[in-house]
């Protein structure tokens, strides 16, 4: 099913005011509730404010609520976000994850060219980058052979655990 | 002062180390797990570095990535909270290594205290009376021996344990003979050290601690004592402060608890850690090298701030209190409040807090990292927040705590609040007659 | 489905208004939840502790989180419920609410019958029970005419503002 | 002590009440609208009672309504809380009719300090300074000579009004002209009572207030004083104790304020409000006869609870401390969390609070009646909570506010806290350079 397809079913429900819906076909089965929630919080006068509406859509973890100023976020270099682990969804291909806290060299010293550029093949077992921990050089390892899509960390910077650093399809 | 710090823990104990820090404008940096991500302290820090994925060995207790962290973040100390690593003199050591101050006492103090026997043997250095008992026992016949001399009950004890857990009671020779060899395996298991130590059981006791505060150079300062008997399975639920010992007593335990951390020349925060039993004899049990959980009850009495102290110290800015600075005031009661099913045998409750609400209003403390929404990883211990309070004196303080306790509404798991209810009903609680058995012999559990 | 195709299909979800989703097919699936959250009385697992359950079935309004040991509620016969304003839906009927508080009577006096009983045709402005307040007796009478369907306070007993007294049909 | 009391009045402060009476062992009732129905007081006192629709005049101003709740659920006593009728003598006095105790002062001194002439007079028998200015002005032309002898520029205010409103500077004899008989025709659509005070217009001054306690028999004590200058439209907004006055100067007006609270055998909690302008000089305002939104700070500082003080007095336990048993320490601060925009103009925002978090940690006290999920009706104030911190000193409490604004989460409609954060770092407010017009000429507002 396309994203037309579904676009045209869903101004249908709502037309038709569907509050819950389940199909099943062959190649494919859907469920939807729609409209407001009943119950206590979601009276009809409910819905006022901000929501942290996108978080809530595309992560099925708790979200903590915002606090009305986050505090001052340091713009060290040394600083990875919090929210780094979480792979950004925007490429494709299969994540490279650092499986290690450390500084992300993309080449073996700094004259030398890097391991690996977007497009390239790589196979499994070939050294993608090294994470220097602890004054100890890491190499990181394709698990798996495919082209690099996309880079995702800039030679030097620190990276924390579950960063992703490659994807590769 | 800091300018940054890395704090290697989670949960309530992170949130209460960022909050002095933001007041103190020291910047931190947390570590966590991906099991942590979303919580409080991930958020409220200024920087976080995920260190693991959520099996504690691999994260929160793993040195590579959490000094990585440090050094990659130039934070240039680290609080350890409690758990975790905060009593491991070898992490202590290695962030000394790498130019990181660690925010507690020296690795060799650390290893002085660190073991039951050791401490034994510092108390009695220091003329504070330790339990009738043994150092490492060599094998069996020298237990049989020791236990003969001491008299049956006695404990048998890991030493290298802590918390409660790896001992035994042993109340016959032929108990004795029977268990000392799966003791020591237990041990081994548990704390990688088969050696046991003997001491004489005590039927009923009061588990009573004093905080202290140590410059490293001698200068030490109790900030008063606290009462920590009412227990499961050897693990505190309610804490209070002052005791309810006669002010005689509490004096001389709390010159006790100050004599010996002068001994070790005693840097930072420590717990020494006392049983009383029935007749006001005090035995010196254990120091914890570390901030406590229940360091708010000692906060609340005396206006302090410990972790801000704890910083100083760690900072060279020394302690500047004299022992007549620290006036202590009213009374104060802690409850821990724990995901668990008091009805099950308090089985923990991991899973969504689908609504919380905290009591507030006058006297009213409130440590928590949870929120409406939270998932309590199964990971991790239970306890999701501390409920304090503070009055004029017992009698209203337990009265405030159950106003307190009334008001506060956790939906989702089973927690331990109704329990606490009760046990602020109880008239043995309420006229502090409270033993660690107290559970057992007044609660019928 | 790349990024693209899930923001349309996001986009398409929100214009219907769709609060969970799940979609099955032979490549992928999808499962969300979006706008706001569902409170924590609105749960599946939640009421943990004694609820004033009734109130949050009966009316849409926010229910306040229900504390884990509510106060002890005296039995004192002078205490109506906090509930009482919300009007049972079990009869049918339109109700007649206790425009003051004070003490519901039946009757004029001790030894008189009671103005009404179920059962009885009343016309509008027919008296149906006094409230005494501030040692007044206030006659209540019908708004309008019906069939008394049921009474829903004893003789003597107090009345909060808005209380239903009488269902009449 | 009171069995059973009834509370006449909602938010926060009904809530304040019962946690002191819960703490006592007095049962509550509360009286409610259909408009606060789902609200945590109606939840946690032991009885309720709904007395009316939404609109105050028909519920929390219903006195037989309220006094026949009284009567049937045999409270022995009313708490007016602020607001509603807490200052209504008349209502005092049907109360006392009524067998029932008014928790307040007597309606006889509420009368006498009640108007602004009436206190004004007290004050010149007790020997406390007032503003230059006159008593009730008969016509235009006293009004005229009055402000030729006072100088230009001159307030008119309402006698009868009070919290700010009812009051307009005049700058020129010709604006006088003008603006009398409007004033006299608004004072009366206010407070039906068209009488006009006038007194000299100070453009610059703090708010300093005087926390007395009275035995109603002569025995006055104060709690310390609060420096209340940060205000909107005359509504305050962040309030402190102590004030950053000098400490001849705080001593000077806390006599002041006893001496004059003591002329009239004050019973009760009272506060007497004062400005003092930038050469030091003080005159008093006007007494408010009741509990205040702010009296928290004053608590924080002493340990007190004012509440219970006011139904011990007025359950004839009398006032047993002196003045030298009040001892004050360190500095707090209290932040109203109104459901406002500060940004227009502080229009009010009703509606669905969505998420709401508070902070926590040491020395943090939230009293506030909202919850997830809570929806402010439209019909009473904005006023959805108070923040209050406690520390050492005025430095280090400005600290812990903002890091405990920082931690507060309320989402749905807007507050004042993102003011507030900024009012923390405000230069002249962390040196406590703080006049009445503070937003204007600091936050350009």
């Amino acid at each position: 099913m396309n994203p037309d397809d579904l676009k045209q079913m869903l101004d249908a429900l709502k037309a038709a005011d569907v509050r819950e819906f389940s199909l099943q076909t062959g190649s494919f089965s859907l469920d939807l509730k729609r409209g407001p929630q009943a119950g206590g919080n979601a009276a009809p006068s409910a819905p006022a404010a901000p929501q942290p509406a996108f978080e809530a859509a595309f992560d099925s973890a708790p979200t903590p609520p915002a606090p009305v100023s986050a505090p001052a976020s340091e713009a060290a270099p040394a600083a990875p976000a919090a929210s780094a682990p979480a792979a950004p969804a925007a490429a494709s291909g299969a994540p490279v994850k650092a499986p290690i806290v450390g500084t992300f060299y993309a080449s073996s010293s700094p004259d030398a060219a890097p391991y690996v550029k977007v497009g390239d093949t790589v196979t499994a077992g070939q050294i993608l980058c090294i994470i220097e921990a602890m004054k100890l050089m890491n190499e990181i390892e394709a698990e798996m052979g495919g082209v690099v899509r996309e880079i995702l960390v800039k030679n030097a910077e620190p990276v924390e655990y579950g960063q992703t650093l490659f994807l590769i399809e | 002062m800091f300018k940054k710090i890395l704090i290697a823990n989670r949960g309530e104990i992170a949130l209460r180390i960022i909050r002095t820090a933001r007041e103190l404008g020291v910047k931190t940096v947390v570590v966590y797990s991906t099991a942590d991500e979303k919580s409080l302290p991930v958020l409220l820090a200024d920087e976080s570095v995920c260190v693991g994925p959520p099996a504690s060995n691999a994260s929160y207790l793993n040195i590579p990535n959490i000094l990585q962290a440090a050094l990659m973040t130039g934070a240039e100390g680290i609080h350890p909270g409690y758990g975790f690593m905060a009593e491991n003199p070898d992490f202590a050591e290695m962030c000394r290594e790498h130019g990181l101050v660690f925010i507690g006492p020296t690795p060799e103090s650390m290893r002085a205290l660190g073991s039951k026997a050791g401490g034994r043997e510092i108390a009695a250095n220091s003329n504070v009376p330790v339990v009738p008992g043994t150092g490492i026992l060599p094998d069996l016949d020298a237990a049989v021996l020791a236990a003969k001399q001491i008299g049956y009950p006695v404990l048998l004890k890991a030493s290298a344990g802590g918390g409660g857990r790896g001992q035994k009671i042993i109340r016959t020779q032929d108990e004795l003979k029977k268990g000392f060899a799966q003791a020591q395996e237990e041990a081994r298991l548990y704390f990688s050290d088969p050696d046991l130590i003997m001491e004489k059981f005590l039927e009923e006791f009061r588990h009573v601690e004093v905080q202290v505060m140590g410059d490293g150079t001698g200068h030490v300062i109790h900030i008063g004592e606290r009462d920590c008997s009412i227990q499961r399975r050897n693990q505190k639920l309610i804490e209070e402060a002052p005791s309810t010992l006669p002010d005689s007593l509490r004096q001389e335990i709390l010159a006790a608890g100050v004599r010996l951390a002068q001994h070790v020349n005693y840097a930072g925060a420590g717990t020494l850690e006392f049983i009383v039993d029935r007749d006001g004899n005090y035995y010196f049990m254990e120091m914890n090298t570390r901030i406590q959980v229940e360091h708010c009850v000692s906060e609340m009495i005396s206006g302090l701030d410990l972790v801000r102290m704890q910083l100083e110290i760690a900072s060279g800015h020394g302690l500047n209190l004299k022992q007549e600075d620290v006036v202590l005031r009213g009374h104060a009661i802690e409850c821990r409040l724990n995901a668990e099913d008091p009805d099950k045998d308090f089985r923990p409750a991991a899973g969504r807090i689908d609504d919380v609400h905290f009591a507030g209003g006058p006297g009213v403390r409130v440590d928590s990292h949870v929120y409406t929404g939270y998932v309590i990883p199964p990971h991790y211990d239970s306890l999701i927040g501390k409920l304090i309070v503070h009055h004029d004196n017992r009698a209203e303080a337990i009265a405030r705590m159950k106003r307190a306790l009334e008001e506060t509404v956790i939906q989702g798991p089973k927690t331990t609040i109704p329990l606490y209810i009760k046990i602020m009903d109880n008239p043995f609680y309420k006229r502090g007659a409270v033993m660690t058995n107290f559970l057992k012999t007044r609660m019928d559990m």
